[in-house]
């Protein structure tokens, strides 16, 4: 028995919902594998996990997933989750629109998140761009408390933590982001699921299986959402709230359609080498044709 | 004076600061209603403690932490201190090796996470170089200074009674001699390597009380945050209770 | 070096100091000329006292032959070996007791004798004999913290007659001690020394206690030190304080001496008002 | 032996210590083949350096960071030093005060990150904060041993030459005698301090070089970090050597 | 407790010492008696010299004195007043010097007249006075650690005569100086003690010692210790070592003290065989 190590972060990733729904337990006896779970509580470490190797599959935010599929030996499998992130004001703030952020201090939660670009965009959209505002980098998790402090004005973070804070009740949602950059069906995108190129090459049917396990996880999720709860619930140690919250107002979205298919790829690119993070010369390895065949 | 402490009466000032704190906390909570998310009540804590202890799990976290922090200091101590003896009495070793220390001294252990994976992936042994790091140079600096405070003359008489080897005088006076300040610099790092186990554990762990933390503050739950700071800091308590018993046994500098 | 030509090889035993100057440099840079250059022959056997002036340079010179400075010219012979490191067979009681405080006090008598890997169970008994003989078997497990200053001087002597050395160098041993405890280890010094054939070299500042322990007396100059008077000292022991050649020695020696000090206080202060 | 140590004399170990680690990195880098999103080369991170430096861009990184750390390292001491000069000389405070600082030291700063976000918000005083906490005990610590390993007859001279007040005993005599140990004491933190710059920057920051090295982990540019890592190195360096000056002149324990 | 019936407060000057006695605990509990109850009374303007064998008892005595120890029980009252803490108009010379090594020679002079907020001009001039005394004035900038052993006694002398106090407690003050610097000092001590009428106490293991400086002499038995002898000494000023009376007294002292000192060595070690 050969173990394929997995990371994972602390999210309502489909990838927990697969191993507690025991999709995974076929794959481990047919493969004669052992699948083991690495919890990151943030992007970079995940990544320095997986260029050194000593993890061979990841699931984490989109922003560090296309980092690593630009930067390292690496490939995008899918999308796991669309949505998700959500730029939050307190919820007696009197911003109404993103052109009311001009001059105010917003929370982030760091250069290497997706969400960084997306409060780009929005700004830009805005007619704004960074200069207009006080930007303050913070962990992804102190984002809402920060919000709903009103240490600063107006925060963008991701789920849970989008949700944790509307269900506290003293923030609200200035705008989604599928508002500002959707990206497929209509939403942005969210999580991504990628691994070691030489990994994939070398075990091309097990990866295979594994996508179709997380396209039915999120059949369940989208079918059952109060098993898939409970599931995330003794998976990660979520509150039950904070996850109903998040998926019974769409806070976070799952699609069937994980593909990550060549225009959402190259405007995801597109959109993050505006933003600086990615440089011209940096183009994401991806590969569709599992997800292609998971959706089948 | 006479000063026979009995074990009770010991722990007494610990159950007094223990509550003093706990009282303050609950006036924080009481005043500024933080959300719950952020400052959990000590009595929501203690509950979720309890239910910790009761399933088994802290002990899972505990022992992990501890045997990472243990290692490291372990190792550490038998890195740091022969090095910090040579160092403090062979001043072209402390020309040259100094000025490495000083580079490598100021750097964080969450900045040594990538080279931690790169070198020793992420199974224990990352983690535990990553706790090492941070006990390391506590114990170097106070071993250094331990022993370059040593009376000259003990040295001279330890020489002219017959350890006519570095290694003799260095184990029969040199860390004798010192042992007062390398106790306290192990203290001091025992304290700094409890600190580091969030930074260590945040690289790929399954368990372990800043996995508890990390993992609670992502997952948003501050009860498990508090509840994993309350175990740290009670343990801490206990092993540096440990320190100062051997530190009374050795603390021949004082009465 | 001017030294150079006259360091060859000695084969005598003994002590044989050549040339031997020292200098110590301040915070500063500061050099302070401690010795002047001193030659000394001390034949194996010999019981030599050394006396000066406060800060002459006493403590230095035994530093040197006790190995633990390096002179800054000249060098220090013994046996005909010449002396780079200290050794134990050069036994050392030093003026500021020098115990170790994180051993008790038969620890502290006993460390000597473990490093020369002496049987535990003689250990244990050359421990006691030395520590009755210096009054302390009842402080044997006390700490160091717990004696008074005479007491630790005591223990410092037991800790270096048990390793039995060849050569004892002494640095105002008996200084804090009371007169008959004092009488008494200078007896039992003298003992040892006649018995084991033993060199001695003590410091003191008592021209009286010279004259009844050593067969041989060197008086230092002041500040750099240079030696001023070499005298054998050949009355019978025990020596009789009150024989006419004792007090005549110590008056000759007294004289030296005095000459010596008072060049330390030229003028002497007229006015000692303190407010 | 005459010790007039010239300055750029006692610069030389320095640079002797980066070329060996350079050489040693260049080494890693040739055997190991690392991903140069882990460990780039000396020369690549150099060149970032430099791009740095003339952008302007280091110089507010540092002297965002250096204020942050001095201002929490200055108030640490304001603080730790005279607690630490009580708790040593005191039994009674010692009682009561040690365990509340028992339970605190081993808490990491990563874990004050919530409750300094909740008192301080985003300014500066939530990171000094965290740094504070990283510098703190570390000055306490060895305050109090430096203050209890004070020969006692040292105190009674003080004492008997006119130090009527407890404050008169502390300021002339129990504060220079310890000073040697609550120099060692203060270099550390300072140590720690840097440290904490990662974690403290963690708090809604702009600027400063835990910023600019997390940042540059979370996007895979490990030249940025490495760059961060070096200017820490070397700052931690230069402000080392100047208490080294400092603890020259106090350090009449030695010759 | 016993002594409550004997504590009324004494209005008379000087310094009565009333039913002192202590015991130390070491570290497993056990107490060990320094010091059976002690009475004393010392009028103002007395020399006392206290003998003893060593470790009987007599830094722990001064040490009471000066206030830096608390009596397990009785205490001791100045001028009328209970000793409950050190002050400045008691200055003490330790027996291990206790110098600052963090300040220089003359700064480790002044210390005392900084205290007393002596204007710094004048500071300066008494420092230089008193450096001049002792024969340091070359030294005034030196560090502590680059005296030797007597040179070191010799600032904490300065350091204690400069403040001027009204009681003088010496720890064996003279015991590492020379024979001359010993005498010079003592002289000083005798002229300053009469000029200015100061009480002294001073310990030393020197019966002649005592009996050249004291008005009277007081003779501490083996630990623990208590008064064995309390004599006056009525010689005049300055004394003469070979009058019959100072013989006839130091003969008597000496007797006292033989047979104290003696019960420490019950039976004198036979074997010295070190290996
Ligand atoms: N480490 C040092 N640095 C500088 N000067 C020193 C040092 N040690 C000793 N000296 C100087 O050297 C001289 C001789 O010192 P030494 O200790 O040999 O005197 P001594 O004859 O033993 O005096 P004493 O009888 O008072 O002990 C003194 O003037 C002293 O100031
Ligand atoms: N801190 C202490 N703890 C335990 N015992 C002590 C302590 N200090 C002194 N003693 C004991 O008290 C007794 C008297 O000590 P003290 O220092 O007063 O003697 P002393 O008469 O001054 O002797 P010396 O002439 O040798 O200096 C000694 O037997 C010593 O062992
Ligand atoms: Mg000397
Ligand atoms: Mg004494």
């Amino acid at each position: 028995t050969t173990d394929v190590n997995i990371g994972v972060q602390p999210a309502t990733q489909p990838i927990y919902i697969a191993k507690a729904a025991g999709y995974l337990q076929p794959i481990e006896e047919k493969y004669d594998v052992n699948f083991v779970f690495h919890s990151f509580s943030y992007g970079a470490p995940e990544n320095q996990a997986l260029a050194t190797g000593a993890i061979d599959l990841a699931s984490a935010g989109m922003g560090p997933a296309i980092i690593a599929s630009a930067r390292l030996p690496a490939q995008l499998l899918a999308i796991t989750i669309l949505e998700q992130t959500a730029i939050l004001v307190p919820s007696d703030s009197t911003i109404t629109s993103v052109a009311d952020l001009k001059g105010k201090k917003v929370a982030y939660p760091g250069k290497g998140s997706q969400q960084f670009p997306l409060l780009i965009k929005a700004l830009s959209d805005a007619g704004l761009d960074i200069n207009d505002i006080e930007l303050f980098k913070t962990k992804g998790s102190n984002v809402g408390q920060l919000v709903t402090q009103k240490d600063v004005d107006a925060g963008i973070t991701w789920d849970p933590h989008v949700s944790k804070a509307l269900a506290s009740g003293e923030a609200k949602v200035l705008i989604k982001a599928e508002e500002i950059l959707p990206l497929k069906s209509n939403h942005y995108i969210g999580n991504g699921f990628y691994g070691r190129t030489d990994f994939i090459d070398n075990n091309p049917e097990l990866v295979q299986d594994l996508m179709g396990s997380i396209v039915q996880a999120i059949e369940l999720i989208k079918s059952e959402p109060e098993t898939a709860i409970d599931y995330w619930q003794k998976e990660i140690g979520f509150p039950k709230d904070v996850i109903s919250f998040s998926i019974n107002q769409q806070v976070s979205v799952y699609s069937t359609d994980i593909s990550p298919d060549a225009s959402t790829v190259e405007k995801f690119t597109t959109f993050l080498q505006d933003a600086g993070i990615l440089e011209a010369s940096d183009t994401p390895k991806f590969n569709e044709t599992f997800a292609k065949n998971a959706m089948k | 004076m006479l000063n026979r402490i009995k074990p009770l009466q010991g722990a007494l000032p610990y159950f007094i600061a223990g509550l003093a704190i706990i009282t303050v906390w609950q006036i924080v909570v009481f005043l500024l209603q933080p959300s719950p998310a952020i400052l959990p009540s000590p009595f929501k804590t203690a509950n979720t403690l309890w239910e910790l202890i009761q399933s088994g799990e802290l002990f899972i976290h505990i022992s992990a932490s501890l045997s990472r922090v243990v290692s490291a200091w372990c190792l550490a101590a038998l890195i740091a201190i022969p090095l910090g003896l040579i160092q403090g009495t062979n001043a072209r070793f402390e020309k040259v090796f100094d000025p490495v220390v000083e580079l490598f001294r100021p750097i964080s252990p969450l900045a040594w996470i990538p080279l931690a994976i790169l070198w020793f992936g992420i199974g224990e042994s990352g983690k535990i170089f990553i706790i090492f790091v941070a006990t390391f140079f506590p114990m170097l600096l106070n071993t250094v200074s331990g022993v370059k405070a040593v009376d000259p003359v003990m040295i001279r008489a330890g020489k002219i009674l017959g350890c006519d080897s570095s290694f003799k005088l260095f184990i029969k006076v040199i860390l004798p001699a010192a042992m007062p300040t390398i106790l306290v610099g192990m203290r001091i790092a025992f304290g700094t390597g409890w600190a580091a186990i969030i930074a260590a554990e945040l690289v790929a762990a399954q368990n372990g009380l800043g996995f508890l933390i990390s993992d609670g503050m992502e997952i948003l739950r501050s009860d498990l945050v508090l509840a994993g700071m309350v175990v740290i800091g009670v343990l801490g308590v206990l092993i540096d209770s440990i320190f100062r018993l051997i530190g009374k046994k050795v603390n021949w500098g004082q009465s | 070096m001017i030294n150079n030509q006259v360091t060859q090889k000695s084969s005598s035993k003994g002590i044989l100091i050549q040339n031997v100057s020292k200098m110590f440099y301040n915070a500063e840079g500061e050099g302070i000329e401690a010795l002047k250059p001193v030659n000394l022959d001390i034949k194996a056997g010999e019981f030599v006292a050394v006396i000066g002036p406060s800060g002459c340079g006493k403590s230095t010179l035994l530093n040197i032959i006790a190995g633990f400075e390096s002179a800054t010219a000249g060098s220090v012979w013994v046996d005909g070996e010449k002396i780079t490191q200290p050794s134990i067979d050069r036994g050392m009681v030093f003026q500021q007791y020098a115990l170790f405080p994180w051993l008790n006090v038969s620890e502290n008598v006993e460390f000597g004798l473990k490093q020369m890997q002496v049987p535990a169970e003689e250990r244990k008994k050359i421990v006691h004999s030395f520590l009755e003989l210096v009054g302390l078997q009842e402080f044997a497990n006390a700490s160091i913290m717990a004696l008074s200053g005479g007491m630790k001087q005591r223990v410092a002597l037991a800790r270096v007659f048990c390793t039995n050395p060849s050569i004892i160098l002494m640095d105002e041993p008996f200084g804090a001690l009371d007169a008959l405890t004092r009488s008494m280890l200078q007896d039992e010094l003298l003992a040892i020394w006649k018995e084991y054939e033993k060199t001695v070299v003590l410091i003191t500042h008592s021209v009286q206690e010279a004259l009844v322990l050593a067969n041989r007396i060197v008086v230092i100059t002041n500040r750099p030190g240079k030696i001023k008077l070499d005298i054998d000292i050949n009355l019978p022991y025990p020596r009789d304080k009150k024989s006419l050649e004792f007090r005549e020695l110590e008056a000759q020696i007294l004289s030296q001496l005095t000459d010596e000090i008072a060049k330390n206080y030229g003028v002497k202060p007229k006015s000692l008002t303190a407010d």
